[in-house]
C-alpha cells in the first residue's frame, strides 16, 4: 500500500486555527510525509469553494485517501465523508483531524507547542489513511412481515397498525382465545370503556385486514437467524407445526398478577380479594351488589400488597397501574351503591397525570384514604358474625389507631413477570432484576432490545396502563416498519473481524460479546471462532480480550492504531 | 523550524477517548478554551470497552510517557457494564506493563461523559504531574 | 373562661329571637350617629348601617367587664344567665360603661360616609329605630335556625319600607345580604351595594389633596375573599392622591385581623391581631381598614405603634 | 426528534421545525436524568446528531411555523424563519463574535442566571452550532437620529469601554462626532425608554458621545474606516462645503466615488466653520472634522466659484449644489427629475444632524442617480445651512455637561439595550467567515406535506402566580430548571451556588407540586415528572455537597415509573428528608434564608417551620397550545388544559381529532422522557400508517 | 383510637355543604392558619370523614376559633368550601350537642 496517494488539507478556520497554529509551517512538514502527494491549506475547508477545490484536487491527482485537519468531526466528518464520495472516493478513506478543538482552541497560549501538536496529528491522521481501506456498510435484506407474540391489547393494536401498513403479520398468542388481561372487563379506566367491546372490535378489524394471520393456542418452539431474516417455528394447538420467516418480532406477552401469600393482609379469608377479584365480582354483578348474599355496608382496599417492600417478601418496584385502577374500581362501586363506605389504606396516591382526576372523584363520591406506613401495616382480622376488621395507623389523623368493621378487604395487588421462560430462552431476550423484560435503553432506545430486530411492547416490559401498554406497542411498529418497510438493513461496516492466521480457537471471545455475534467455525486448518456481522455493534469488547490480536473492528485494526501511536509518539 | 519534540520536558499523554461519549468532552474543553498540557494526544475509539492492552504497551514504548483511558463510564451506549470491562482492561495492561518493567502509574482511567471538559482538564493536570514526578 | 362558651351562645340566640339583636343596646344609642344629618326615613335607596359600627365601644366595654369577671356572681350562676338574660338584658349590664369617646369615634364614621356619599350626589334614606342586625354573628356561629327566623324579619322589614337599593357599611352586613339572604330565603331581591362600590362607581370625581402620602390597606377577608372586593378601596385611595403600600399579605390573600373570634377567645383575637401587624411592612404608619371589626381589633392591639382608622376617614 | 427520526428511518422525508437556534428542547440543558442518572447530555447528542445528519431530515431551526393549510395534496405548511442575521454556511460556530458583543442578555438556556449576548450560540452541543443575534428592529434613539447615527452602538461601546471602537462606529455614519456631540439637539436621549421610566433618566446619549470624540481627537490614533474596493471611475462635484455638503462627499468617497468639494470660501466648513461660537466647539476640533473629509479622499477646492453646468463641462458625473430656501418645499428630501431638493434651515440652524443626514442620503440617491443615468443628465442640488451666528444663549445649544469616564460608565450601565442587537458591529468585524449581515431579511419558505406531526412539548409553570412561595421576591428561591442547569456541567457559576451571595447552600428544601394538582393553579391535574427530578436533583445536590441537608415536601410521592420507586428509597437511603406536607409560604428571615411553612403530618403534628438556605420550587408542566392557532380550518380539538386532544387515547395514541394531524410528547399531556419517547414512535406509526394509506409513501 | 361510626359519617355525608371529603390532605389550609390549631382544619374534618363524633365534642373550641376568613379556602387547591363546612359542624353542635 506503499504506492497510496494521499492529500493532507490543513484548515485555517477563518484564524480560529492559524491564529494559534502556525498552518504553513504544519502543511511543510506534513508535505514531507511518504504518501503525501498534495498538502494544501483552506481558509474554511467546509465551504463550497474549499470543497470543490478539494474534490478537483483528488480527481487531478487520483487521491485515495484524504486527511482534513480542521475541527471536531462531530461537527463536519458526514460534511467531508459525502464529499469524499463526491468525488469518487470511499467514504471511508476519508481521515479527519481534530486540530481546532482538540488542538488550537485548547493551546491559545503557545503557539509554538500547539503547532507541534496540530503536526503529530497530522501525521497521525496521514499514518490512518495509509491504512485506511474502502470499507461499505453492511447492508441486509429484510423480510416484508413481522411476527407479534401475544395477542393482547398492545399486541392486537400492534399488527393492526402493522397489517394496515401492508405489512404481513403474524399474531401469535398462547391462549385460546386473544384479547389478554381485559377481555372479559366491563368498565376499564380511565374512561369506562368496556375491554370486551375493544377487543371485538380490534378483532374485526383485524379480521377485515388481508395482512394479518392470528394463531392461537400457538407456541414458540424454536427461532433462527437474525435481524431481516427470522426463521421461526411455532407450533398450534399442541400439534400443527408451521416455520415462518419475518423480518423483525414484536414481544408483548403482558403480565402476571401478584399473588399474595397465604395470610398477607388476611389473603386466604373468606372476604379478602385481590383487586382483579373483586374486580371480576363487580363485573359479574347485576343491579344488586351483594356479598354472600348480605348487603355490603363497608370496603376496604390495601394498596401496594407486593409491591413497594423492602423486606423479602413482595417485590421492591411500583406497579405503576394499581393506584388508578383500585380508585377507578372504588368509583364504579359508588356509581352502584353510595351508601357503601369505602376506605382505603394507602402509602401514596400515585394516580399520575390525568388519573388524578379518577381520584378526584373517589374522594367527591366519599371515599376515605388513610395513610398507613410500613412499620405499622393495617391489620386484618376476621370477626365472628359481622365479617373483618380492620385496624391501622391513620398517618394523616396524628397517627391514631382507627378500627373499622368491613364486608370486605380489596387487596391492591400489583403486576408481576409473566411465565415467560421458555420464550426468553428461544428469543434470547434480556430480562431485568425484576424479571421483565429490558430495553437497550429507557430514553434511548425504549422498545429495542440487544437483540436486533426484536422489539417489546406492553406490560412485559413493565408494569403498564393499557394506554401506555398500546403506546408501547404502537412504538414498536415504528421500529419494526423502519425495517421491513425499507425491506433493507444498513449496519455501520465497523465490525469485528477475525484474523484467522492469528486465532487459535480457545473461545474466550464468544462469552465477551453480549450480543452473541461470535461463534466457533471448524476450518481445514483447525478451528476459528467467526463473526455473524449483523449482530456484531462494534463496540471491541471481544478485541480487548484477545490476547492473541486476532480480533479487531474494521477502521480500527491493531495496525492502524499502531501506527496511529507512532505516528504521534514519534 | 519545529524544536525537537524528545528534547522538551513535557511528558506525551496519549488519550484514547471515545467517539460518542468523551471525545465530545474533550472538545468541549477546547471549546471553552481551557488550557491543558499539549502533550495530550487523542485517539478516539467506539467504545473504551474496545481497547486492546497491547496497544497501551505500544504507546509507552513508542514516545508516550503515559496513556489516559477517557472511558464511556456508565452512559455508554453499548454496554451497562462497560466501566467494569474497560477496568479489566486497565487491568491486564497493568500487569503487561510490569512485566515489561514500565511503572502501572503510567496507566490512568477515569470515565469523562460528554459534557466532563473540567474534569477531563484536572484529569490531565494531575495525570501530568504524576509523570513529571516519575521522570524525576 | 369567665362564661362558657355554651352559655354565651345561648345567650346570642335568645337576645336576636326576643331582642331583634346579638347586642341589644338601647336603641338611642344605636341611631345617635345621624342626628342632625336630615336623613329621611326609609325610601327606596337605604344605607343600612348594620349596627356594626354602632355596637363596636359597647362590645369593648363587654370585653372589658368580662375579663374582671373572674369570682363575680355571673360565673357562679353561669348556668343561670340565659334564665337571667329573660328578663335582665345581660348584655345591656355588661356593656354599661361604654366611653363616650368611643361612641363619639365609631359614630363618627358613620357620619363621615354619609358625607362622602353626598359629595357624590347620593342621598340615602336611613331606618334610624326600625333598623335591625342583620345577623351575621348567628350566622357565623352555626345558629342557622334563630338565623333563619330573624332574615325573614329583615327581610319584612326592608318590604315593608319598599327599599331597592341597600347600601352597606361593613362588609358583613353587605355579605349576609348579598350572598346569604338569596340562599336562605326564597325571594330575596333587593339590591345590595357596598358605599364603597356606590363610590367607586361614581362618575362625579372628587380628587385628592393628600398627594404621596402612603398608607397600607389592610383588607377585610369577607369584601376581598367573599366579596371579591379587592380594587374599589384602592381606587379611591388612590383617587385622593394616597400612595397605596400593600403589606405581605394583601387583597385575596390578606391576613384576618383575628376579630371574629374576640367574643368567644379574646386572647387568640389579640394574637391573632399581633401576626396581622408584624406582617405589615417596615415603616408604616398610617393603616386604612374597611370592617368595624378589623378597626377594632387592630386598633386595640396596635396601640400606639401605627395609626389605624377607618377608610372612610382617609376618603372624607 | 425521535418522531423525526423514525419516520425518517421509514423512508419518508420529514422537515422539523423547531422555534430556537438549537434542536434539542428541554432535556438537552438538564445535568443527569432520573432514575439512571444518566448524562443528559450524553444520551440527548447523539439523537441531535442522528437528526442533524439524517438525509431525509430537513431540519429548520430559529423557525416559526406561521400557518398550515390544507389543500388537494395534503398540508402547506408556511415556516419563517426567524432572522437571524448570521449566514449559516459562512458560521463555523468559533464564538468569536460572542467575545466582542457588547450587548448582555439574560440566558434563556440557563433560565435567566447568567448572561448571554446578543449574538449567541444557544450553548455548547447546541445542533446546528451556528450564532444568531437576537435583534428587534432598530432601538429608539438609534431611529431618532436624523443624522443616522447607531447611538445604542455608541452607548453599548461605551458601556464596554470600547471609546476607540465608538469613535470608529460613528465615523461610518458620519464625519462630525465632535460637532454632533456639541452641538445637536439629542432628540436619541428624547426618544430614549429609559428616560421614560418611572425613575429614569434618559442616557446622556450627548456627554457619551462628547467624551467619546473628545477622547478620540486627543489621542493621535486614527482609526481607518473602510472604503468600497471597487470604485467606479466617477467623479462627482459638490458646490456646498457646509455640514450637509461635506456629509455627502464623505460618503461618496467612501464608496468610492473621487469627490470634489468646490466652495467660494477661503475655507470649508460652512456654519461649522462660521457659525458656531468657539465655546461649544473649537475651531481645531472643526479643522479635525474636516480633515476626517479629506482623509476619505475628498478635495477641497476652496476660493473656487462653480456651477453645475461648468461641472458637467469638465466632466463630472453628477453634481449637488445648494438651492435656496423656498418654503414651498417638503421637509424631506426628493428627487424628482434628476434634482434632490430639500429645505434650507433657514432659523433652525441647530438641525445640524438633519443636515448631515440629508447629506448622507443625498449621496445615496446620487449614487442611485449616476448609475442608472448619463451623466450629463445627474444633477443633483443640496442647499447648505444658513450661515449665520448661532445664539449662544440658543436654549438647543446647551453644550454637554463635561462627563469623566466613570460617569459615562455608570449612566450608560443603566442602557435597556431596547433592540437588543446595538448594531455595534464589533461581530462583523472580528467574524473570520464574514458570516455576519445585519441587513438581512428573514425568509419565508412553503412546505408541502401529507402529514403533520406535532411536538410542541410543555411549558414550565410560572410560579411567580403563586405569590406566598416568594419567587421573584426573594433571590433564594428558585425553579427546578434553575437547580437542574445549576447542577449541569455546563452550569452558569460553575459551582453549586446560592443566588444572592453564593454561599454553597448547605440545606435546601424542594417543594412539590408547585402548580401541579392545584385548582386555583388552573392546573388539577399531576405533572407526573416533578417528583422525580426533585428527588435526581437532591441525589445530585447529596452527591455534589455532601454535608447538606435536603428535604423534599410532598403530598404523594409519584415514582411510578420503571426503576422509580428504587430511585425513590435511594435518595431516602442517602439521606435525603421526605415530609409529608405540602409548602404554602415561604417567607425570608435573616441572612436571606429562607422559612417554609407546611403542616408537618406524619411528623410532630400541626403548622409547622423549617429553616432552609435555598428552596427550590417543583414547578409543574403546563400545555404549550400556541401551535394550535396556526392551524386554521383544521384547528384540532383539545382537552380542558389545553393539550391535545388524543381522539382514542386508549387505543389510537397520537391521534388528533384531525385527520393526517399527529400529536407526540408531552403535547399531548406532561410525559416523562421514556414515556415521551415511546409516545414520538406511537404517533409516527400513526404518521406512516396514514401516509401508508393515502398513498403517499414513494 | 377511633372506631368508624358509619352513622355519624353518613349524617355528615348527607350536609350538601359538608364537602371536606375532597380534601387529598396537602396542609395547606393548616399551614395557612392564622389561629394555628394543629388540628385546623384538616385534621378535624378527618374525624368527621373516620365518623369520630367524639372527637368533634372535644375539639369544639377549635371549631369555635376558626375564623371563617377563609385564607385556606382561597387556596385549597381542591376546592374545599372550608368556612361552609365549620359552619356545618358548629351547626351540628348548637343542634346535636347544646340543644340550643
Amino acid at each position: 500500500m506503499t504506492e497510496k496517494k494521499i492529500g493532507a488539507f490543513i484548515c485555517r478556520c477563518g484564524g480560529n486555527i492559524s491564529d494559534y497554529v502556525d498552518v504553513e509551517q504544519v502543511r511543510k512538514e506534513i508535505a514531507r510525509e511518504d504518501n503525501v502527494t498534495v498538502a494544501g491549506i483552506n481558509m474554511f475547508s467546509c465551504s463550497d469553494a474549499s470543497q470543490e477545490d478539494m474534490i478537483a484536487n483528488i480527481r487531478e491527482n487520483g487521491l485515495d485517501g484524504i486527511v482534513i485537519a480542521s475541527c471536531s468531526p462531530k461537527l463536519h466528518l458526514n460534511t467531508f465523508r459525502a464529499m469524499a464520495e463526491r468525488a469518487g472516493l470511499n467514504p471511508y478513506q476519508y481521515i479527519q483531524v481534530n486540530i481546532r478543538e482538540q488542538c488550537s482552541w485548547a493551546h491559545t497560549h503557545n503557539k509554538d507547542a500547539a503547532t507541534r501538536k496540530a503536526v503529530s496529528l497530522v501525521r497521525e491522521g496521514v499514518a490512518k489513511a495509509k491504512l485506511s481501506e474502502p470499507l461499505t456498510p453492511i447492508e441486509l435484506t429484510a423480510q416484508p412481515s413481522v411476527m407479534v407474540i401475544g395477542a393482547g391489547l398492545a399486541g392486537m393494536r400492534a399488527a393492526l397498525a402493522l397489517g394496515e401498513m401492508g405489512v404481513t403479520v403474524y399474531l401469535v398468542e398462547a391462549a385460546p382465545e386473544p384479547g389478554g388481561s381485559i377481555k372479559g372487563r366491563k368498565s376499564l379506566f380511565p374512561d369506562n370503556s368496556s375491554g370486551h367491546e375493544l377487543v371485538e372490535s380490534l378483532l374485526e378489524r383485524i379480521r377485515a385486514n388481508g395482512n394479518i394471520v392470528l394463531y392461537t393456542s400457538a407456541e414458540i418452539l424454536e427461532k433462527t437467524g437474525s435481524v431481516g431474516n427470522f426463521t421461526i417455528r411455532i407450533q398450534v394447538d399442541g400439534k400443527n407445526e408451521t416455520t415462518l420467516s419475518v423480518g423483525a418480532v414484536i414481544v408483548s406477552t403482558g403480565s402476571g398478577s401478584y399473588r399474595p401469600t397465604d395470610g398477607e393482609f388476611g389473603f386466604g379469608l373468606s372476604c379478602v380479594l385481590t383487586l382483579n377479584q373483586y374486580i371480576d365480582m363487580l363485573d359479574s354483578s347485576t343491579d344488586t351488589f351483594l356479598l354472600n348474599g348480605r348487603k355490603i355496608r363497608n370496603i376496604a382496599y390495601i394498596y401496594c400488597v407486593g409491591s413497594r417492600r423492602t423486606g423479602k417478601e413482595g417485590n421492591r418496584y411500583c406497579s405503576r397501574y394499581c393506584c388508578s385502577a383500585a380508585v377507578h374500581t372504588a368509583v364504579r362501586t359508588h356509581e352502584v351503591d353510595p351508601s357503601i363506605g369505602q376506605f382505603h389504606f394507602y402509602r401514596d396516591i400515585r394516580t399520575y397525570g390525568a388519573y388524578e382526576e379518577l381520584y378526584h372523584e373517589a374522594l367527591k363520591k366519599g371515599s376515605v384514604f388513610l395513610k398507613y406506613g410500613l412499620k405499622d401495616p393495617p391489620q386484618v382480622t376476621e370477626v365472628s358474625g359481622s365479617g373483618l376488621r380492620i385496624r391501622a395507623k391513620d398517618l394523616l389523623t396524628g397517627a391514631e389507631t382507627v378500627e373499622l368493621e368491613t364486608d370486605l378487604v380489596v387487596l391492591v395487588t400489583g403486576m408481576v413477570p409473566g411465565e415467560n421462560s421458555q420464550l426468553i430462552d428461544i428469543l434470547k431476550l434480556p430480562v431485568g432484576k425484576e424479571g421483565f423484560f429490558n430495553e437497550i435503553h429507557p430514553k434511548l432506545r425504549p422498545v429495542e432490545t440487544v437483540m436486533d430486530g426484536i422489539y417489546i411492547a406492553g406490560a412485559c416490559q413493565g408494569p403498564k396502563t393499557l394506554s401506555e401498554s398500546v403506546v408501547s406497542g404502537m412504538a414498536a411498529v415504528a421500529k419494526s416498519a423502519s425495517l421491513v418497510l425499507t425491506g433493507k438493513v444498513n449496519l455501520d461496516p465497523f465490525v469485528a473481524r477475525v484474523l484467522t492466521e492469528k486465532c487459535t480457537g480457545c473461545g474466550e471471545c464468544i462469552s465477551s460479546c453480549p450480543y452473541g455475534a461470535i461463534s466457533m467455525k471448524e476450518t481445514p486448518d483447525g478451528t476459528v471462532v467467526e463473526i455473524t456481522e449483523s449482530l456484531c455493534k462494534g463496540e471491541g469488547a471481544c478485541v480487548a480480550i484477545c490476547n492473541e490480536e486476532a480480533l479487531e473492528i474494521k477502521g480500527y485494526g491493531h495496525n492502524m492504531i499502531k501506527a496511529m501511536i507512532e505516528a504521534l509518539g514519534g | 523550524m519545529i524544536v525537537d519534540v524528545k528534547s522538551t520536558v513535557l511528558p506525551k499523554i496519549l488519550v484514547f477517548s471515545t467517539d460518542s461519549i468523551s471525545d465530545p468532552g474533550i472538545d468541549l474543553a477546547g471549546a471553552s478554551h481551557m488550557d491543558y498540557s499539549t502533550g495530550a494526544m487523542v485517539i478516539s475509539v467506539p467504545c473504551s470497552s474496545g481497547i486492546h492492552p497491547g496497544w497501551i504497551l505500544h504507546a509507552l514504548k513508542n514516545g508516550f510517557d503515559g496513556v489516559f483511558i477517557a472511558a464511556d463510564g456508565t452512559d455508554c451506549p453499548f454496554l451497562e457494564d462497560c466501566t467494569a470491562r474497560t477496568g479489566n482492561i486497565v487491568a491486564a495492561a497493568q500487569a503487561l506493563l510490569k512485566e515489561n518493567g514500565i511503572d502501572p502509574m503510567r496507566l490512568k482511567m477515569a470515565a469523562i461523559c460528554s459534557v466532563c471538559s473540567e474534569s477531563f482538564v484536572s484529569h490531565v493536570e494531575k495525570f501530568n504531574s504524576v509523570l513529571l514526578k516519575l521522570e524525576a | 373562661m369567665a362564661i362558657s362558651r355554651e352559655h354565651i351562645l345561648a345567650l346570642l340566640a335568645q337576645n336576636l329571637e326576643n331582642r331583634g339583636s346579638v347586642m341589644p343596646v338601647r336603641q338611642k344609642l344605636l341611631t345617635r350617629w345621624a342626628d342632625g344629618l336630615g336623613l329621611p326615613k326609609g325610601g327606596k335607596t337605604i344605607l343600612y348601617t348594620g349596627h356594626m359600627y354602632q355596637i363596636m365601644p359597647f362590645i369593648r366595654a363587654m370585653a372589658a367587664k368580662n375579663k374582671k369577671m373572674d369570682g363575680s356572681w355571673l360565673e357562679k350562676y353561669a348556668g343561670f344567665a340565659t334564665v337571667v338574660n329573660r328578663i335582665v338584658n345581660i348584655v345591656n349590664l355588661l356593656s354599661m360603661g361604654a366611653s363616650s369617646d368611643d361612641i363619639q369615634f365609631y359614630n363618627d364614621i358613620l357620619r363621615n360616609i354619609v358625607t362622602i356619599l353626598g359629595r357624590h350626589g347620593i342621598k340615602p334614606g336611613y331606618l334610624y329605630e326600625d333598623e335591625l342586625y342583620a345577623g351575621a354573628l348567628a350566622y357565623d356561629l352555626g345558629l342557622d335556625s334563630v338565623f333563619e327566623r330573624h332574615a325573614r324579619a329583615v327581610h319584612d322589614l326592608l318590604r315593608r319600607c319598599g327599599a331597592e337599593l341597600i347600601i352597606t357599611v361593613d362588609p358583613h352586613t353587605t355579605q349576609m345580604f348579598r350572598l346569604v339572604y338569596p340562599e336562605v330565603l326564597d325571594n330575596f331581591d333587593i339590591k345590595v351595594k357596598s358605599y364603597l362600590e356606590v363610590l367607586a362607581g361614581s362618575e362625579r370625581e372628587i380628587k385628592g389633596e393628600e398627594p404621596e402620602r402612603s398608607i397600607v390597606v389592610h383588607d377585610s377577608c369577607v369584601y376581598s375573599r367573599y366579596l371579591d372586593m379587592v380594587d374599589e378601596p384602592r381606587r379611591l385611595l388612590a383617587g385622593k392622591g394616597f400612595k397605596i403600600v400593600e403589606p405581605l399579605f394583601s387583597g385575596r390573600l390578606t391576613h384576618c385581623c383575628g376579630g371574629p373570634v374576640e367574643s368567644l377567645f379574646p386572647e387568640k383575637a389579640r394574637e391573632i391581631a399581633e401576626k396581622r401587624l408584624e406582617s405589615l411592612p417596615e415603616g408604616t404608619k398610617d393603616v386604612a381598614t374597611m370592617c368595624p371589626i378589623c378597626l377594632f381589633n387592630l386598633k386595640e392591639a396596635a396601640e400606639e405603634r401605627v395609626h389605624t382608622a377607618d377608610i372612610a376617614s382617609y376618603l372624607l | 426528534m425521535e418522531s423525526a427520526v423514525t419516520l425518517a428511518d421509514m423512508g419518508f422525508d420529514v422537515a422539523l421545525v423547531e422555534k430556537e437556534a438549537s434542536i434539542g428542547g428541554k432535556m438537552i440543558l438538564l445535568s443527569k436524568v432520573f432514575p439512571t442518572l444518566d448524562c443528559s447530555s450524553c444520551i440527548s447528542t447523539p439523537k441531535m446528531a442522528a437528526v442533524a445528519n439524517h438525509p431525509r431530515i430537513t431540519l429548520f431551526t430559529y423557525s416559526n411555523v406561521k400557518s398550515v393549510k390544507r389543500d388537494a395534496h395534503g398540508f402547506r405548511v408556511r415556516v419563517v424563519s426567524r432572522n437571524s442575521y448570521v449566514d449559516p454556511q459562512k458560521c463555523t460556530g468559533c464564538s468569536q463574535c460572542e467575545t466582542v458583543c457588547t450587548v448582555a442578555r439574560p440566558d434563556q438556556f440557563n433560565d435567566g442566571m447568567i448572561a448571554r449576548r446578543a449574538i449567541y450560540i444557544p450553548f455548547p452541543q447546541s445542533v446546528p452550532k451556528k450564532a444568531v443575534i437576537e435583534k428587534k428592529g432598530l432601538s429608539p434613539c438609534s431611529q431618532a437620529c436624523p443624522a443616522g447615527i447607531r447611538a445604542h452602538g455608541i452607548v453599548s461601546l461605551a458601556r464596554a469601554g470600547k471609546f476607540r471602537e465608538a469613535a470608529k462606529r460613528h465615523l461610518e455614519d458620519s464625519p462630525f462626532p465632535a460637532a454632533l456631540s456639541c452641538l445637536c439637539y439629542a432628540p436619541c436621549e428624547n426618544r430614549c425608554t429609559k428616560g421614560k421610566t418611572k425613575k429614569g433618566a434618559p442616557i446622556p446619549i450627548k456627554g457619551v458621545s462628547s467624551l467619546m470624540a473628545n477622547g478620540y481627537y486627543g489621542s493621535n490614533d486614527q482609526v481607518a474606516i473602510k472604503t468600497a474596493p471597487d470604485a467606479p471611475e466617477k467623479r462627482v462635484a459638490v458646490m456646498d462645503a457646509g455640514p450637509a455638503g461635506l456629509s455627502a462627499a464623505y460618503h461618496l468617497a467612501l464608496n468610492g466615488y473621487e469627490v470634489t468639494v468646490f466652495t467660494k470660501d477661503s475655507a470649508p466648513g460652512g456654519i461649522l466653520a462660521e457659525g458656531v461660537p468657539e465655546a461649544g466647539l473649537s475651531r481645531e476640533l472643526v479643522a479635525r472634522e474636516i480633515d476626517n473629509v479629506i482623509g476619505a479622499g475628498v478635495i477641497i477646492d476652496t476660493d473656487t466659484s462653480m456651477t453645475p453646468e461648468e461641472a458637467g463641462r469638465r466632466g463630472f458625473a453628477a453634481a449637488l449644489a445648494p438651492v435656496p430656501w423656498n418654503p414651498d418645499l417638503v421637509m424631506d428630501p426628493v428627487v424628482k427629475d434628476g434634482i434632490v431638493t430639500y429645505p434650507e434651515l433657514v432659523d433652525r440652524p441647530y438641525l445640524l444632524a438633519h443636515a448631515i443626514g440629508w447629506g448622507r442620503r443625498a449621496a445615496v440617491m446620487v449614487q442611485a442617480l449616476v448609475e442608472k443615468r448619463n451623466s450629463e443628465d445627474a444633477l443633483v442640488l443640496v442647499p447648505a445651512l444658513k450661515r449665520e451666528k448661532i445664539p449662544a444663549k440658543d436654549p438647543h445649544y446647551t453644550v454637554a455637561t463635561k462627563l469623566s469616564e466613570e460617569n459615562v460608565q455608570e449612566a450608560v450601565s443603566g442602557c435597556l439595550d431596547c433592540g437588543v442587537c446595538s448594531e455595534c458591529r464589533q461581530c462583523v468585524e472580528v467574524c473570520p467567515g464574514g458570516a455576519i449581515d445585519l441587513a438581512m431579511k428573514p425568509s419565508t419558505c412553503e412546505i408541502d406535506t401529507d402529514s403533520v406531526v406535532l411536538a410542541t412539548g410543555f411549558r414550565l409553570f410560572d410560579p411567580a402566580r403563586k405569590p406566598l412561595l416568594g419567587y421573584s421576591r426573594y433571590p433564594n428561591v428558585i425553579t427546578a430548571m434553575q437547580m437542574d442547569r445549576l447542577l449541569a456541567p455546563t452550569r452558569p457559576y460553575n459551582a453549586l451556588l446560592r443566588p444572592s451571595d453564593g454561599k454553597i447552600p448547605g440545606n435546601i428544601a424542594f417543594v412539590l407540586c408547585t402548580g401541579s394538582r392545584d385548582v386555583n393553579a388552573g392546573n388539577p391535574r399531576c405533572s407526573r415528572i416533578c417528583c422525580m427530578y426533585s428527588i435526581k436533583q437532591a441525589q445530585l445536590i447529596m452527591g455534589a455537597l455532601p454535608i447538606s441537608e435536603v428535604t423534599i415536601y410532598y403530598i404523594d410521592i409519584r415514582a411510578f415509573g420503571k426503576g422509580y420507586d428504587e430511585f425513590f428509597q435511594q435518595a431516602e437511603g442517602m439521606g435525603t428528608h421526605f415530609v409529608k406536607g405540602k409548602v404554602v409560604r415561604v417567607e425570608e428571615v435573616k441572612d436571606q434564608n429562607l422559612r417554609v411553612h407546611f403542616e408537618d403530618m406524619e411528623g410532630k403534628g400541626g403548622l409547622r417551620q423549617a429553616n432552609h438556605d435555598l428552596v427550590v420550587l417543583s414547578v409543574g408542566a403546563i400545555s404549550n397550545p400556541g401551535i394550535v392557532k396556526v392551524l386554521g380550518d383544521d384547528r384540532v380539538e383539545q382537552d380542558e388544559l389545553s393539550y391535545i386532544r388524543e381522539v382514542d387515547g386508549t387505543v389510537e395514541p397520537g391521534r388528533t381529532s384531525v385527520d393526517g394531524i399527529f400529536v407526540a410528547g408531552a403535547a399531548s399531556g406532561p410525559k416523562d422522557i421514556p414515556d415521551s419517547v415511546v409516545h414520538a414512535g406511537a404517533a409516527s406509526a400513526q404518521a406512516a400508517s396514514y401516509l401508508i394509506r393515502t398513498g403517499a409513501l414513494k | 383510637m377511633i372506631r368508624v361510626n358509619g352513622e355519624f359519617r353518613q349524617r355528615a355525608r348527607l350536609d350538601k355543604n359538608f364537602n371536606a371529603g375532597q380534601c387529598f390532605n396537602c396542609g395547606t389550609c393548616t399551614a395557612l392558619c392564622p389561629v394555628g390549631m394543629a388540628i385546623l382544619p384538616r385534621q378535624l374534618f378527618r374525624y368527621v370523614l373516620l365518623g369520630a363524633e367524639e372527637k368533634i365534642v372535644e375539639y369544639s373550641d377549635s371549631i369555635y376559633s376558626c375564623l371563617l376568613c377563609r385564607m385556606c379556602e382561597e387556596n385549597c387547591p381542591e376546592g374545599v368550601l372550608i368556612a361552609e363546612n365549620i359552619r356545618a359542624l358548629r351547626r351540628y353542635l348548637v343542634e346535636d350537642v347544646y340543644h340550643i
